[in-house]
Formats: C-alpha cells, structure tokens, sequence
C-alpha cells in the first residue's frame, strides 16, 4: 500500500487461447501483466509476442464474452479472450 | 424457451424441429451445416471443430433473440457440434419456425450467416496427406 | 437419382435429406410445410389435401430439374402429402444440398415457390364450425 | 364414313375435375363432346355450365399434364383437366 504501489498499479488478467493462437503459443491459457490503463490492443500486442514470431491470423479479443474494441480499457477480473477469425458453422 | 446448445453429441434435426413448432406454425425452414470431402480444392478427411463454449453459447443466444424480435412470431433453434466429425456429419443445425413461410426462410438464413460471422468456433481441417490446418475463412 | 414422391405416407425430413446428401455436400436446407391451427383469422382442425397426381408428379419432377439446371451443383428432393391431415402434420418437405449454402437456400426456397404455383394439390380447410371450404390463395 | 361426318368431325374427351370442380359439378370426371376446332376456353366453357350457375373460381386447363393456353386446339386422346386454383404446400 505504498505510494509507489498505487501509482504503478499492474492488472493481472488470464488470457484464454483458441485454435492457432492456443497451438502457436503451446496454451490453452496465459497469464499476462499489462501496465493500468492497458487497452485491448496492448493486451494483442503482449499475446502476439508469446507467439515469437510465428505467423497468426488478425485476432478480435473478447472481454466478458463479448467482442471488444481496440481502444477498450482492461480491468482486474475480465475475461479475456483472443478470438482468431472464426469458423463455425 | 429458445433451444440453443454445443457440445459433442450428434445433433437431431427432428428434435430441433419439434422445439420449434407451435400449433400456429405454418412452415420450418432448416439448415444443416455438413462437413465436405474437399476445401479449396484440398481433400478433406474429417473437421476438428473447438468453441470459446461460454461466449459460444452467449453469441448464439443473442443472435436468437436479436432475429426472434426482428422478425415478429418466429422461432429459432440452434445447435453447434464440437469435437472431431467425419465427412457428412452435421456440425450446425438451425430450425426457424413461423405461421408463414417467408419469415422462417429468412429467419434460418439469416441465423447462419450471423453464426459464421459472429461466434466463436474454429474448425480445423485434416487432409489426405496427414497435414492438419485452422481454417480462418 | 432425383426423389419426388406424392402419397398418403406420412414425410420424413430425415429420409429427404439424405436422399440428397453426398460427400461433396456442406449444406443441407429442408423446408417443411405444415398444417397450423389458423388461416385468415379462422380457426382451422384440419386440412384435407388432394391432387391430380400424375401431373402433380410431374410438375414436381420439372421443378426440380429447372431448379438443378439452374443451380449448378444442387440436388433437391421434394415429397407432398395427400389426404386428411391435422395440426402440425408436414404437407410437404423439400430438401436442398449442395457444397455451399447459398444455392442450398435459394434452392429450397425457389422449389416451394414454384411448387404453390404451379403444382395441381388443392387443399379444403376443415373448420372448428363443422364447415369446410377449398382454399383458393 | 360419309362426306358430312367428315366435315362435322365431334371431339369427345373425358376431363378431370378436382377440388371445387368436382364438388360443384358432383363428379371427378365428365365427358363432354365439341365440335371439331375447339378450343382450350371452348372446352372450359363447356365445363363451367355443368355447374349450373354454382359460383366456381377462375379455372386453368392442363392438356396432357401441361398447363395450356386458352387458344390451344384439342384432339382426340387428350388426358384433360381443369386445373382450380391451386394451393399446395
């Protein structure tokens, strides 16, 4: 609870992986820290990462099962989910 | 009261049908999505379809209700396959039911094209060769 | 190839469908006519459907093969019943299957309508009343 | 085989009646008798004085399962049928 702990707060958010994001990273989930204030395109960025160049799909993220904005602002405890193009159906 | 389901089963067209159908139903219209035995001119041996299954879910029941208050007095039912299908099985059935048979065309129509577009199930294919590949379509 | 039936037996989709499908198929769509409760305002028991079969068959038969020109790829299967039918029951089925499912769509759904216009089964509406009327839509 | 049963040459056919037809005439088939020449309308009008002046819709013809034109002619051995309104599906 000190000043700095307050000013630098961190979110910490599991993020779920699907088809060639779960298979490019090796998870079906991972934990990521992203700096307060992080939106849905810094959490992209972050995951994208994990993927260590390997080629993937554009992705949507979803927050709460529901599709999220690029300038969308994370909070602790959202589900979080990368969604590549899907294919249902 | 709107049947919407995924998961593994074998999905039946008639128990779709049947919770759709009221007394004042006119017409069903319903849609089977099938796995094919080619893709972009690839043989296809079998699909692996997988699901985010609580945002699966709550896509297809949205889009349920969206259409169910769009096009008054219909009925849509709706039923996603996950897990590994063989060549003719069905992965998707979508029953639309109205007193009239217009609506419940565009109803099941539309209820596909909202699916394809919007919720969140992956489909890899396996071909002849023994290679595997997500489809991002 | 082509299944066109007209009879007193009661329908099943299933049979339609897989009448049609083949492993080249994606897309299966049916359209089930049925018996509702209610026309013009009118409360409805039942509807007793008759035909002139041999040409009934054979509008069915020329429907389907226009439609198969027409739509490059499809394959369609269409029975009608006759006889005394309650609520709920299928008058007719008409399945549709093709690799994609826009032409599966438009198929079934341009086989009932030409199948209303042109194919010669006529339909008398029992009433709640006791009285009965030939439809003339 | 006389010149005049040449020249005045009767066409007789059996005509299928259905739905409000047959009810209205009280049979599901009749035969009527026209003068050589005759037309699709001839015929039709031939069939709706049976009814006697019951109200009847508007009628097409079928001439051997097909749907034909008022003006077509008929012949002997014509399968014809008068065609109500119809109303599947």
């Amino acid at each position: 609870m000190s000043r700095n702990s307050q000013t630098r707060n961190e979110i910490r958010l599991t993020v779920l992986l699907f088809a060639s994001y779960a298979e490019a990273i090796g998870a079906s989930s991972v934990g990521v820290t992203l700096a307060d204030g992080a939106t849905v395109n810094d959490l992209l960025a972050a995951v994208r990462q994990l993927a260590a160049g390997k080629a993937l799909p554009p992705a949507a993220v979803a927050v709460n099962c529901e599709y999220a904005t690029a300038q969308q602002l994370l909070k602790p405890g959202d589900e979080v989910a990368i969604i590549p193009p899907v294919a249902g159906g | 009261m709107t049947f919407v389901a995924l998961g593994p089963a074998v999905i039946d067209p008639a128990a779709l049908t049947a919770s759709v159908q009221t007394a004042e139903c006119g017409a069903v219209s319903l849609f089977i999505g099938v796995v094919r035995n080619r893709n972009g001119g690839r043989p296809v041996m079998g699909i692996e379809y997988t699901a985010y299954e609580a945002m699966a879910l709550a896509q297809m029941r949205r889009i349920v209700s969206e259409l169910e208050n769009e096009v008054s007095g219909v009925r849509i039912a709706v039923q996603h396959r996950i897990g590994q299908l063989g060549i003719g099985e069905a992965s998707v059935v979508i029953a639309a039911a109205h007193a009239h048979r217009a609506p419940a065309i565009t109803a099941a129509s539309r209820t596909i094209e909202e699916l394809k577009r919007r919720v969140p199930v992956w489909k890899c294919e396996h071909y002849e060769d023994g290679t595997r590949e997500w489809v991002h379509a």
